[in-house]
């Protein structure tokens, strides 16, 4: 099997193969070392975190759609501070690439939270959520501008001392001038998608199914959408895209690849599979034996089209 | 705490119009469950239902252990059409258990509906892990009709005190559970009673309300809609008595918990 | 069961009930007239009609998502004339609201083809598709921006006879501006959504699924995000809003309205059970009857927030 | 063409590792069914898998009709797993039927894999309808290896002229059954044959180029993806030979086609 290379390169950094989890889905990783063996991934990306510790929305916080899920957990998260007290330790001693997912309410916030970051040992690469749907305002002040993305990009590549990943948002018009305007504020990589803005309603009660009563729709269902917009971003930018949306197994991870990602995340799979990850990567394997290609590296784009 | 990908089912009982009780095969699962804990249940290999389905233990012996529940919806629905031989795919033993009563005081159990089983589970745990005498043991079985009587039949077997209410009075005591508590707890000493309690929500609001009026100890085990019932999601919570902002996860810090503990 | 009181009014027309079926969904009727009692319905919607026939594009058109499906039928249709002497006649015989669904490529199309149906009968309202994200530049021409969709519904609320239903998309970072410019250009009321943009990939050929390679999501999958864009929309304007998006049954109905609809489309669903529609029309009355609630119109945006 | 939302299986048979023989109770389905119609099988209650999938009828008697079909993929799987007793919802006959040859002329029945469904029951069909004398009838059936046998015994029990191949030779003639076809073919007077075909598009390709050739009038049998089965979606459309931009729906205007007609 070794004679198949999956190792992928974004923003200087390398990675094991393309596949890592994705943002609030994972935890810290501590929860899933009981499951599965983490240094078969090729990173793992940690729950948003914010300058400030934040209890996340009252519940119920979640619910199941058709083939999705809804949440609204609000960003909780332990804060910069006690991420790096508490969190940090055990990460490091991973034997994968740890990527720290930042969220921040101001461009100020973020900048506090990348500055103590930036003093810490054992972080591969930063990811940017410049998108969280549950959060305030519509939570898209930094997502649904090329203006305000680039703003916020090039002050926090001017600040950061590890690559930048910008997380992108799928509410938006033409997610494509959003990505060119990170490319050219310096992005190193990009991230699509985050969830996208959904509801659900109680007809019994006439209550919303989550209090904060809309939140973020994932799983299967977004797969398509996700596909949609890596591939338009894929004709738009140069820089590496990592694919995030309803991904549940290699097959899927093949499919985001072709369509133009260099690597992908899993997230609500993790939830209904624990095991997706690490099953992905040696699916990924006899994938490639099978369409008869040595590299994954090969694979991004291949779209005929 | 592991995945079990392919636990074979070796029966599936249909005991009413609604209530099914499953035994599952696995020597692993079997061995490491506790009263208390939960396992989480692949109910289908498609997309949707897309989510796990929990379900506490009604019982374990040896290599199988079981699970009653109640067909309520789409997922509980295929779980039962399952059949003797299919195989599904669990996570467990997941969650915290109950903590172990004395072995001088009086247990009483208290269970609304389909918060029977975990409630089973732990009585017979007392009888054949703690020693504990069967007349030490409580069981109050609330059930809203004689159509649920599968329920407390499932308790009945066990060399225990019983005592049944049914909200239309079709069973036993005419009236909730809560109130067969009032007075079936009167004639102990509330320093040697231990609560257990576990049931729809207005029940275990009530429960725990006389268990804090009169000073008596009592753990409630809490359901909450959980995607990933290992911890990660942070969707299952529920908001702690430690403050406003303060939240616990049923599935991790849970499902048990002491009654103080929560804001139900 | 008569007691009951379904029935709606939109832009001055008066429907039997709020079930209606989604255009490119249910042909011009005459297929389901051997499944389903038409005079049940609310009303129907008919395919979008074009100025010039249209073949629609290279199949594979259509493949099955997670709870969904993608579509790119590149509005197969006759053309309005022939839809005038060969469909208009059938439609002209059922007992139910007629809703002719156009779209165009410019608004002097819009023009002609509204020019043409002003002339007919039997038509109670026209629903204008400005948003069919499978056509060139997007799609969005019309929908993408408050300033183009004010533009194109001022001007076809100048020539139309009939009431005009504007047909919004979802792929657009402000579903709301874009409902408030429609409003306020006169639109008689809204319909949303439209299917959200999305593609497929064949792993094994490295082909695109639909041959258009990106294409409409429609289904289960997307009523979250349908939910969630009828509620924001609500909240914006005064005029009915008609919830379309992965409505399967009455339950389904109920949400949306709640959400704040006055009526709702069913689209895929068609598909999956051809009697859906009818039964939904039954399973709202018994709905009522369980909430205690003589008329649907009291639900409308009845949401606990 | 109705809806039936009730169907009973009364056998689901496995035949091989893959191929399955489901066989339903319905008088008003069986009593309409003619060769070359399909049906279309809600296969899950839930939204995924969220369309219907078509089948071809293998076989019609009295009030029962049967498919038989290879399970390759998550619709065709839960088919598979259906059991005795569960009922389905079935929406049928949907599509036309193949054209009728004529009292006189011979028969060449040309499957490939799973095409041989429809095609058995047309032959069934031409012996009990249309009084037709086995030797009028030649089925030729490709298969890709003795795995698939099954699809050539479904065939083997009619009184009629057979001949099988197979891709690896393991059963029958070696070779694509296209190539048997050439020879098979030859002897006969090509004003009074008729050729009716189903299976995999290379082969449908490769036969009715043959037919173009010798001038062998010939019938096809289309599969495509189908959401709605009933000519509303526009989705199952192959290319008509009126015109580049002219499409029929394989649903409606088919599943047969004169070969001359479409753009395989
Ligand atoms: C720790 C725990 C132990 C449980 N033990 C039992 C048991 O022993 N017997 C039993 O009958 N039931 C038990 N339940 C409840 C059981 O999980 C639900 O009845 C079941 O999830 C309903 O699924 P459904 O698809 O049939 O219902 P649907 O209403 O279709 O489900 C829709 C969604 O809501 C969730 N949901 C609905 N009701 C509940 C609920 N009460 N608790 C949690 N999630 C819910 C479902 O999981 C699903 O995600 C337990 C729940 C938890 C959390
Ligand atoms: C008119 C007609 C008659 C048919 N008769 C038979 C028969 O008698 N026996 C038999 O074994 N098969 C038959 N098929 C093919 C059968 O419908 C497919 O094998 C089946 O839909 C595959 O579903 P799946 O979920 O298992 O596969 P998946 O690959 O998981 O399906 C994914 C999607 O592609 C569609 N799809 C995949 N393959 C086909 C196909 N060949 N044709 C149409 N849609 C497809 C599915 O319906 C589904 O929407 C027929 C198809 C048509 C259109
Ligand atoms: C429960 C939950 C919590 C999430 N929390 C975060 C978060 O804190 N930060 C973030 O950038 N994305 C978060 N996401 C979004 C995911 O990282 C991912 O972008 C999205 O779920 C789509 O991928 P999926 O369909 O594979 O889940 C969360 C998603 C879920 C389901
Ligand atoms: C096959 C198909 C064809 C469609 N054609 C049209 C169309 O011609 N015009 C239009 O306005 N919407 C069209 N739609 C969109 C539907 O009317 C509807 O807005 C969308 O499918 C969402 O609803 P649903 O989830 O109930 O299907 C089409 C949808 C499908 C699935
Ligand atoms: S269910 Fe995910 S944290 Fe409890
Ligand atoms: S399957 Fe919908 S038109 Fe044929």
């Amino acid at each position: 099997m070794s004679k198949f290379d999956l190792t992928v390169e974004i923003g200087g950094v390398k990675f094991r193969n393309p596949i890592m989890t994705a943002s609030g889905t994972f935890g810290y990783g501590e929860e899933f070392n009981e499951y599965i063996d983490l240094s078969k991934l090729g990173g793992i990306v940690t729950k948003s975190v914010t300058l400030n510790p934040r209890p996340g929305h009252k519940p119920p916080r979640t619910c199941e759609t058709a083939g999705g899920m809804l949440n609204a957990i609000g960003l909780a998260n332990v804060g910069v501070d006690r991420f790096i007290t508490e969190k940090i330790p055990f990460l490091q001693t991973l034997d994968t690439n740890v990527v720290v997912n930042v969220a921040g309410f101001s461009i100020e916030e973020y900048v506090t939270v990348i500055d103590k970051l930036n003093d810490c040992d054992g972080i591969a690469m930063l990811e940017i959520n410049i998108s969280c749907p549950n959060v305030g305002a519509d939570g898209l002040e930094f997502s649904g501008s090329p203006e305000s993305a680039h703003k916020l990009t090039s002050e926090l590549q001017k600040i950061s001392r590890f690559p930048l990943i910008i997380k992108l948002s799928p509410n938006v018009t033409d997610i494509a001038s959003i990505a060119k305007a990170c490319e050219d504020a310096g992005a190193d990589a990009l991230s699509m998608i985050n969830t996208l803005v959904g509801m659900g309603v109680n007809h019994n009660t006439f209550e919303p199914l989550l209090t904060n009563v809309t939140g973020g729709l994932s799983g299967p269902a977004i797969k398509p959408v996700a596909l949609a917009c890596v591939h338009k971003v894929y004709r738009s930018v140069k820089i590496p895209i990592i694919g995030i949306g309803g991904i549940m197994d290699h097959f899927d991870v093949a499919q985001f690849i072709i369509a133009g990602a260099a690597a992908v995340q899993f997230g609500t799979a993790n939830f209904i599979n624990p095991s997706c990850t690490v099953d992905a990567v040696d699916g990924l394997k006899n994938y490639l034996r099978d369409i008869d290609i040595q590299c994954i590296k090969e694979l991004t784009g291949k779209l005929k089209v | 705490m592991i995945q079990h990908p392919s636990v074979p089912i070796i029966k599936n009982e249909k005991l009413s119009k609604d209530l099914f009780k499953i035994v599952f095969r696995s020597k692993d699962l079997a061995s490491g469950l506790r009263p208390g804990n939960f396992v989480h249940i692949r109910v289908s290999p498609e997309m949707d239902p897309l989510f796990r389905r929990a379900m506490s233990i009604y019982s374990c012996e040896n290599d199988t252990f079981s699970v009653l529940f109640r067909a309520i919806g789409k997922g509980t629905g295929l779980l039962s059409k399952m059949r003797e031989g299919d195989t599904v795919d669990i996570l467990g033993p997941l969650g915290n258990s109950f903590d172990p009563p004395d072995k001088d005081e009086t247990v009483i159990l208290v269970a609304g509906g389909t918060g029977v089983p975990p409630l089973h589970f732990l009585a017979q745990w007392l009888l054949s892990n703690y020693g504990f005498d069967g007349q030490q043991i409580l069981f109050l079985c609330g059930i809203s009709s004689a159509d649920d009587l599968p329920l407390s039949e499932a308790v009945e077997h066990l060399d225990i005190r019983m005592r049944t209410s049914s909200d239309d009075g079709s069973v036993g005591f005419k009236g909730y559970v809560s109130e067969l508590l009032k007075t079936e707890a009167l004639p102990y000493d509330i320093k040697k009673l231990r609560l257990y309690t576990c049931g729809p929500v207005p029940m275990l609001r009530e429960v725990t309300k006389i268990c804090a009026e009169q000073g008596i100890r009592c753990q409630v085990s809490l359901e909450g809609h959980m995607p990933c019932g290992i911890g990660t999601c942070l969707g299952c919570v529920v908001q702690s008595t430690r403050g406003e902002d303060e939240f616990d996860r049923i599935c991790m810090e849970g499902p048990v918990f002491d009654s103080n503990e929560v804001l139900i």
